[in-house]
């Protein structure tokens, strides 16, 4: 009984809260280039919208041009779930729920690539080849990042690793986090949601060709999907275990929010780069979470 | 009667060199036959007490040696016509030189194995090596069939030198084998000798080369 | 006196084939001797007789553990040669069959010989006796061949008279009487002069290792195995080789007893293992399938001696093995006489597609390829494995990777040229084989028993053979002092 | 003691099979498919807790006693061996039927019968001869199944390639057996552990049973081998013959005493492979290929996962160690039943359009659905994503590896390392099946044969739909399983701890997430459709009249990935540039090379065959060379007599 209503809380919670986040992000931009930029909610106006519209679908689409963002989406909820949110704690924590986790992220991955083939356009190819391509290298970051947290915790249970240790270990996990954060929610200077130049985008061009209710799903699930990653970079750093419950909740929110204001930061100050370089931000990426596994495991070792 | 015997060895001896030095094939076949007659002759001089059976193997091998196989062999070359000359693979000096060595050799090595003291004396030992040697350097060096079959032939002499080593103890060993040699060698060889011609006209091994990998 | 008859039928035999008339009926000779021959030389399998110590010929385990194998291939090839020899009728067979009866009664004598003397007599007198055989098509490639046997098997047969005087010398010198019986001379044992046993080993091992066909001195083979006939080249790859092989462990059981076996046992494990590598060298390349199979003959020399100069376990491996090549040889001979007359050539290059010309002979070709590549259920796989087995046993790490090595690449140059020859679509020069050469039962059953013989050796091998095999081991170990 | 006439009854229905088989298809389907139950019956009741079986015939074979037995390990495999075997059977009836090859359906039935007996008597073997005996049958019948389409250009050079490479292996075999049985003194196998002496031959098995099981970079025969098969072999191959490698290194690991190197390189071997074959798979243009170098990947993640377990055991019965096999095992189970699924789709594909060359296809959906929704299951279940098998097994290595690491043991040196190699071969098997379903089954037909195919029969459908339902059930009811899994590691070298609780959680997670998944997916359908639907032409920013050619083509999907790793696949490609205001024509052909077939195989075969030119000159035909062959031979006697005469 408890639990059921503790999963309702948090579904609704993963299903209000995200859409927060890129209406922040373009206020700081805006803020940053001195314009009065969109409203903070803008992207709940738009959602409600596109679930009203209708749909154009493309010849060549299958059901699976349907059903790809649907299933995107729940696993993208799945995986919010099983991220304990600090002071609350997870709703369901076991041991290598957090490889589950890392795998539900890639299932979305599979989904929203699936989806962009089905039309045949050469656009969304394009993105969903980089998407896949990207991928691989922030699999081995993010792979990274578990395997020192687990050194660190001696554990394989989110729930227990998210118990940190503050440190020169926990800033470089940091940066490689947020880098990975940036490259994996297609942000600059990965990706520019801004621009509409196809040629040098990722996510958006994967989008394309959908419209209505499968565009919005895909852009809750996209904002979730921030969120998730902005909590676990947060919970992944920062020490919450000694705290209070309000103060936990506070850290936790501010931290959120400092991600999401640091993302617009470097929105608004650095350009996208080239595609060429992409790689090697990623591999820097890696290279950081893997000297936060070593210094991990000397601290253990120490 | 040692000294008879062995002086019939060094005439063999002489007589290998003589074979790797002569240039045409009449007189290898005539030096192969004389051979073949000296060897044929030892086991009488080798007998205290004479016996019938040995005087006969002695008798049958200078005949066959002597007579037979040179006529087969004469013959055959006749019939194919072919040039008397045999141009060796390995040169008339360099195969008496390679043959001397390998004699003074067989003297010097014989030094290292054992022999029965009635044996001591003797040179049959280097004898038949010698000869064994000169009949591989004539197989290997010289390029007619027919000089082939010579070789084969004094190969077979040194062979049998080194049988009467054993003459006393098993006679009947040595001379069936020798016997049963002869006899299948003259019979195959004619054959042979006969079929090639036949089929080639020609006695040189050097045309015998068609199947090779 | 039943082992007398083993000799004397098939030269009986020789004789009436001399004298015989008539070319068609003649041929009919081979069987019937087989099958008396067979029937005889298994009743002895079964119930060996006594051998007196010094007797000088006898049916003794060794004989008991090797010749029923060759009967049993006779009567294979004998089967065969019947619709082979009419498929021949424009040549008159006279020679041929008298020439293969009377080799086939000198290998009876030479497997039964118990004295050095008697045993080398034999020996030659197979080599001289299976001339005309492999002349019989009367080509002059056929001649050149036959050249070849002669004076490179001759060669041998001098060096292996003379290593047999120097073994007589040797017991001379140990005082002994003169009796040269192996019997007598492993008795005199240690007492042998040394320096002369060593020099009679080398002697005999190159003498007879030239008429087994082992490297350096195999040339002689692929030549005289391309030109004759299958049924011959199954008989001198099965008959021929065995008598030599058993006349190097007759001989090495006197070294052995002269105290020199450590000797012998490394110069026949070296030559056995070369000749397995040349083979193997040669067989990567090869392109004609008949010269293939004297190159596999080779190699499977090659492990014998191998497996004898390991001793014991080994040599019992050998035994078994002696019966499985016999067996694999002879089918894949015949087969491979077939396509060879079939297709009317010998390389890859000519010949192609034979599934499709002469299905039941191919298949046999490369049911029988994979026989002699140690593929289960045949008996060579078992009696490799033991070999390999008892390589190990006996420490011998190296020499068994160098033989397993040895044993894989023949395999690929084994698979490439038979799939080459079967597979594919047939050459146009060959499109009118099948009616050139009817596949009748005549050729196509004998392969099939012998195929069919060796996996029941493989997979249930008669306990009599056993202990036969295991017999013959007794009798060539010398009795520890 | 049931399990002994089960197992005679699928003996004889398979040999019956094989005799039968080529007169009386409908027989021949019936008789397989009793003896594949017989096969599941007997492992069933093995993995559900019944006593293993042993036997010791009163008769003997080759010399030595029949000597059987069934215990959890044989058993898994047994049961997978059946399952890949029935469904095949069924598959082949109408994919190879007679109609369609009369010469060789025949032939086929037959061969399939003797291949899938073949592999029983390997599982069930407990002698080294019969083992060997067994082992050596399946190869043949495999490889004659290999070659069976007489028409097909690539099959015989392929074919032989899998014989000769097969043939290298069961040498090494040879001496693996040999040296057990020269040290123990019998050929008898069973648990020896003690007998440290045996110790090195772990190499030897490494090397015989890596090669079968297509270890990189041992996989040289792997990928033609499979590419041109018949699809139905293809598929008993990839998910059940590389197998018998596996359950080789997995037996002999548990039965005989490892050097401790064993561990590290299963391990390092195992990542190594998983990333090189995914590498591979990715930048293939053929579907088959791609499917085969996906197997090297796979086998690659159970070599792992052994690897740890082997590790685990060394320090002492862990936890992590036990968990790292038992995902070994049942990565056995969801690979080989999703591979052998995608198999028989590409199966289907070829059938239908008469290509293996994903950059002709496109757009099969419309055509054969079916085949395209099992096709694209097959894919989530093998690329290991949630909530399907092969997420379940991976996700159990990934426990192994991460206990290691967590726990701090000298393992993790080698965990460590090899979770991450995991999770780049799992990323990149991602982007392989988008790839793959992408270009076969979506977007618009790029011209050529698949204008005009047609959906597979029922037949053919029917035992794909069989395979994905039993993957499905290991994704979502793993918890269930865990007694057989641990029944079946429990064989190998001692009982594995209880369930963890986390599979059960797992478990659930799966069944709630693909309630979810479904119920998404139909409320958002139902939406669009109430929301008005509207089919349009693929806009692809505005540009008028889009053209199939214009699709992203297989080589520039993959572009990306193949760049990175082009030090390892070192592509070849040849392209003609646009010229001029008017390009009259432009291409660009690309090929990615087998690299270590083609730069380290060829040319040491070259090096051999030259060497044996160089031997076969000796054989001149000049007579008198021959006779001083002769000499030499009698010189080199004499100097190894001397010398080792000398006191």
């Amino acid at each position: 009984m408890m639990a059921s209503v503790e999963f309702i809380v948090r579904i609704g919670l993963w299903f209000l809260l995200p859409p927060l986040l890129p209406g922040i992000v373009n206020r700081v931009k805006a803020w940053v280039a001195g314009r009065r930029g969109p409203p903070v909610l803008q992207l709940y106006y738009d959602l409600a919208r596109l679930w009203r519209k209708g749909v154009v679908l493309s010849d060549l689409a299958s059901p699976g041009f349907i059903a790809g963002p649907a299933v995107a989406w729940v696993a993208v909820a799945g995986a919010a779930l099983l991220l304990p949110l600090g002071p609350l704690g997870s709703l369901l924590s076991f041991r290598g729920d957090v490889i589950l986790l890392v795998y539900l992220l890639a299932l979305a991955r599979f989904c929203t690539a699936w989806a962009a083939m089905e039309t045949g356009s050469s656009f969304e190819g394009m993105g969903a080849a980089r998407e896949v391509s990207y991928a691989v290298l922030a699999e081995a970051s993010v792979i990274t990042a578990v395997l020192a947290l687990s050194v660190q915790s001696g554990s394989v249970s989110l729930a227990r690793m998210m118990e940190p240790a503050v440190g020169s270990g926990g800033v470089l996990l940091a940066a490689g986090l947020f880098t990975v954060l940036l490259a994996e929610n297609c942000r600059v200077p990965f990706d520019d949601p801004a621009t509409h130049l196809e040629l040098t985008m990722i996510h958006e061009v994967m989008v394309l060709d959908h419209s209505g209710p499968p565009l919005a799903v895909i852009l809750h699930g996209a904002s979730m999907k921030l969120l998730l990653y902005a909590l676990l970079l947060v919970q992944a750093v920062v020490p919450l275990g000694g705290l209070s419950f309000p103060a936990a909740v506070a850290v936790l929110a501010g931290g959120v929010l400092a991600v999401t204001v640091g993302v617009g930061l470097v929105e608004s100050l650095l350009a996208r780069f080239a595609f060429r370089r992409v790689p090697l931000l990623l591999t820097t990426a890696f290279l950081l979470c893997l000297f936060a596994l070593l210094v991990a495991w000397n601290g253990g070792a120490a | 009667m040692s000294s008879g015997l062995n002086l019939l060895i060094g005439i063999s001896m002489g007589l290998n060199l003589l074979a790797l030095g002569s240039s045409r094939l009449p007189s290898l076949i005539r030096v192969a036959a004389a051979q073949g007659v000296v060897l044929g002759l030892m086991p009488l001089l080798m007998e205290h007490h004479f016996s019938w059976l040995v005087a006969l193997t002695a008798v049958t091998t200078a005949v066959v040696k002597g007579v037979v196989i040179p006529t087969l062999l004469r013959h055959a070359m006749r019939a194919a016509n072919i040039d008397r000359d045999l141009d060796p693979l390995i040169g008339f000096i360099p195969s008496l030189l390679l043959g001397a060595a390998g004699t003074i050799a067989a003297v010097a090595l014989v030094r290292v194995v054992p022999l029965l003291p009635e044996h001591r004396g003797l040179l049959l030992v280097p004898g038949s090596v010698a000869a064994i040697l000169t009949g591989f350097i004539l197989l290997i060096a010289r390029s007619k069939a027919i000089s082939q079959v010579c070789g084969y032939l004094i190969l077979d002499n040194g062979v049998y030198l080194f049988g009467l080593l054993l003459i006393h103890a098993m006679p009947l060993l040595v001379e069936a084998g020798i016997l049963l040699d002869l006899t299948v060698a003259v019979f195959v060889i004619g054959i042979i000798v006969d079929r090639i011609q036949r089929a080639f006209d020609s006695l040189d091994t050097r045309k015998l080369t068609a199947l090779h990998e | 006196m039943t082992q007398y008859f083993l000799i004397g039928i098939p030269l009986a035999a020789a004789l009436a084939a001399a004298a015989w008339p008539d070319n068609r009926t003649r041929p009919w000779l081979l069987p019937a001797t087989g099958i008396v021959h067979t029937a005889l030389s298994l009743w002895l399998l079964v119930s060996p007789p006594q051998v007196p110590a010094g007797a000088w010929l006898g049916f003794d385990p060794l004989a008991r553990a090797i010749l029923p194998a060759v009967s049993l291939l006779f009567l294979a090839c004998s089967l065969y040669g019947v619709s082979y020899l009419r498929t021949r009728s424009e040549r008159s067979n006279r020679v041929f069959v008298a020439g293969l009866l009377a080799a086939f009664g000198l290998m009876s004598l030479a497997h039964q010989a118990r004295h050095l003397g008697l045993l080398w007599i034999a020996t030659e007198a197979v080599t001289f006796a299976s001339v005309p055989l492999i002349h019989f098509n009367g080509t002059p490639r056929a001649f050149e061949a036959t050249w070849k046997y002669l004076l490179v098997g001759g060669t041998g047969i001098a060096l292996s008279l003379l290593g047999s005087f120097c073994l007589g010398y040797a017991s001379l010198q140990g005082g002994g009487a003169g009796d040269l019986t192996f019997a007598a001379l492993s008795a005199q044992g240690v007492a042998l002069s040394r320096p002369w046993v060593l020099i009679a080993w080398v002697l005999l091992l190159a003498g007879y290792g030239t008429k087994m066909g082992l490297a350096p001195m195999h040339t002689w083979k692929p030549d005289a195995y391309g030109e004759a006939p299958g049924m011959v080249g199954a008989m001198l790859a099965g008959g021929v080789t065995t008598v030599a092989f058993a006349a190097v462990l007759r001989v090495r059981a006197v070294i052995d007893a002269a105290g020199a076996g450590r000797e012998a046992g490394i110069t026949l494990m070296v030559i056995g293992l070369f000749s397995m590598v040349v083979a193997a060298l040669f067989l990567l390349g090869t392109r004609d399938f008949k010269r293939m199979l004297a190159y596999s003959s080779v190699e499977h020399m090659g492990i014998l001696s191998f497996a004898a100069s390991i001793g014991g376990a080994g040599v019992w491996a050998a035994l078994f093995h002696i019966w499985n090549n016999s067996l694999t040889k002879g089918s894949l001979f015949l087969s491979a006489g077939n396509i060879r007359r079939a297709a009317g050539a010998r390389t890859v290059d000519e010949v192609g597609g034979m599934s499709v010309l002469t299905p039941r002979s191919a298949a046999l070709f490369v049911t029988g390829m994979f026989a002699v590549t140690a593929c289960p259920p045949f008996g060579p796989f078992f009696s490799e494995l033991l070999v390999l087995k008892a390589a190990l046993s006996g420490g011998h790490g190296m020499a068994a990777a160098v033989f397993l090595g040895s044993l894989l690449f023949p395999f690929f140059g084994l698979t490439r040229l038979v799939f080459a020859i079967v597979d594919g679509r047939p050459r146009t020069a060959a499109r009118t084989a099948g009616k050139l050469f009817p596949e009748t039962a005549g050729v196509v059953v004998p392969p099939l028993i012998l195929l069919g013989l060796s996996v029941w050796l493989g997979l249930a091998t008669p306990s009599v053979l056993h202990t036969a095999w295991s017999d013959a081991v007794a009798q060539l170990t010398p009795p520890v002092k | 003691m049931t399990d002994g006439p089960i197992l005679f009854v699928a003996a004889a229905a398979l040999l019956l099979g094989c005799l039968l088989g080529p007169r009386f298809p409908r027989l021949w389907i019936a008789l397989t498919l009793a003896g594949a139950a017989a096969f599941i019956a007997a492992s069933a009741h093995i993995l559900g807790g019944g006593e293993p079986w042993e036997w010791r015939g009163g008769f003997s074979v080759g010399g030595e006693q029949l000597h059987l037995r069934l215990d959890g390990l044989s058993a898994l495999f047994l049961a997978l061996l059946g399952v890949v075997g029935g469904a095949g059977a069924v598959y082949s009836r109408s994919y190879w039927s007679d109609a369609q090859y009369p010469r060789s359906a025949p032939r086929g039935r037959a061969l399939w019968s003797a291949l899938v007996v073949s592999m029983g008597g390997v599982l069930l073997a407990s002698n080294g001869l019969h083992f060997l005996l067994a082992w050596e049958a399946f190869v043949l019948a495999a490889y004659f199944l290999i070659i069976l389409d007489p028409d097909s250009a690539g099959a015989r050079p392929a074919g032989w390639l899998y014989l000769a490479a097969s043939h290298a292996g069961t040498l090494c075999l040879f001496g693996f057996f040999c040296g057990i049985a020269s040290r123990t003194g019998s050929w008898d196998l069973g648990p020896m552990r003690d007998n440290a002496g045996l110790a090195p031959l772990f190499w030897l098995g490494l090397v015989g049973f890596g090669l079968k099981a297509g270890l990189f970079p041992l996989h040289v025969w792997l990928p033609s081998g499979h590419a041109s098969a018949p699809s139905h072999v293809s598929a008993i191959l990839s998910g059940v013959m590389i197998n018998m490698g596996v359950y080789g290194l997995v037996r002999f690991t548990g039965w005989l005493p490892v050097p401790h190197e064993a561990g590290w390189v299963l391990i390092f071997g195992g990542a190594v492979s998983a990333l090189a074959g995914m590498a591979f798979a990715v930048s293939q243009t053929d579907l088959k290929r791609l499917l085969a170098y996906c197997t090297v990947e796979n086998v690659g993640i159970i070599g792992v996962g052994l690897g740890a377990a082997l590790l685990g055991s060394e320090q002492g019965g862990t936890s992590w160690g036990g968990l790292a096999l038992a995902g070994a095992l049942l990565h056995v189970w969801s690979h080989g039943l999703s591979k052998a699924l995608l198999f028989f789709g590409a199966g289907s594909v070829v059938h239908a359009t008469g290509t293996r060359d994903m950059s002709r296809l496109g757009g099969l959906w419309k055509r054969m659905p079916k085949t395209a929704a099992l096709f694209a299951f097959g894919s989530v279940a093998i690329s290991g994503l949630p909530p399907l098998g092969g997420f379940v097994s991976e996700w159990m290595i990934y426990l192994g590896l991460l206990g290691a690491a967590s726990s701090r043991s000298p393992a993790a040196w080698a965990a460590i390392p090899a979770a991450i190699l995991l999770g780049i071969s799992g990323a990149l098997a991602l982007a392989a099946f988008v790839k793959a379903c992408s270009a076969v089954f979506l977007g618009a037909s790029r011209g050529g044969t698949s204008d005009h195919a047609h959906e597979s029969p029922d037949l053919m459908i029917g035992p794909m739909a069989a395979l994905a339902a039993l993957g499905a059930v290991i994704g979502l009811a793993p918890a269930p399983l865990w007694p057989s899994i641990a029944r079946a590691a429990g064989a190998w070298r001692g009982p594995v701890g209880p369930m963890p609780w986390a599979v059960l959680a797992l478990g659930l997670c799966n069944l709630v997430l693909a309630g979810l998944a479904l119920v998404a997916a139909a409320l958002l359908g139902r939406r669009v459709r109430d929301g008005g639907l509207k089919r349009a032409p693929t806009w692809s920013c505005g540009y008028a009249e889009p053209t199939a050619r214009m699709q992203y083509t297989v080589g520039s999907f993959s572009g990306i990935i193949s760049g990175w790793f082009s030090w390892a696949l070192r592509p070849q490609g040849w392209s003609q540039r646009p010229r001029g205001l008017f390009p009259a024509r432009a291409h660009r052909f690309e090929r990615i090379p087998e690299t270590v077939l083609e730069d380290a195989v060829a040319p040491a075969a070259l090096g051999v065959l030259q060497l044996s030119t160089l031997v076969r000159r000796l054989q001149h035909g000049r007579l008198r060379f021959y006779i001083l062959y002769i000499v030499a031979g009698l010189a080199g006697l004499g100097i190894l007599t001397a010398m080792e005469a000398r006191p």
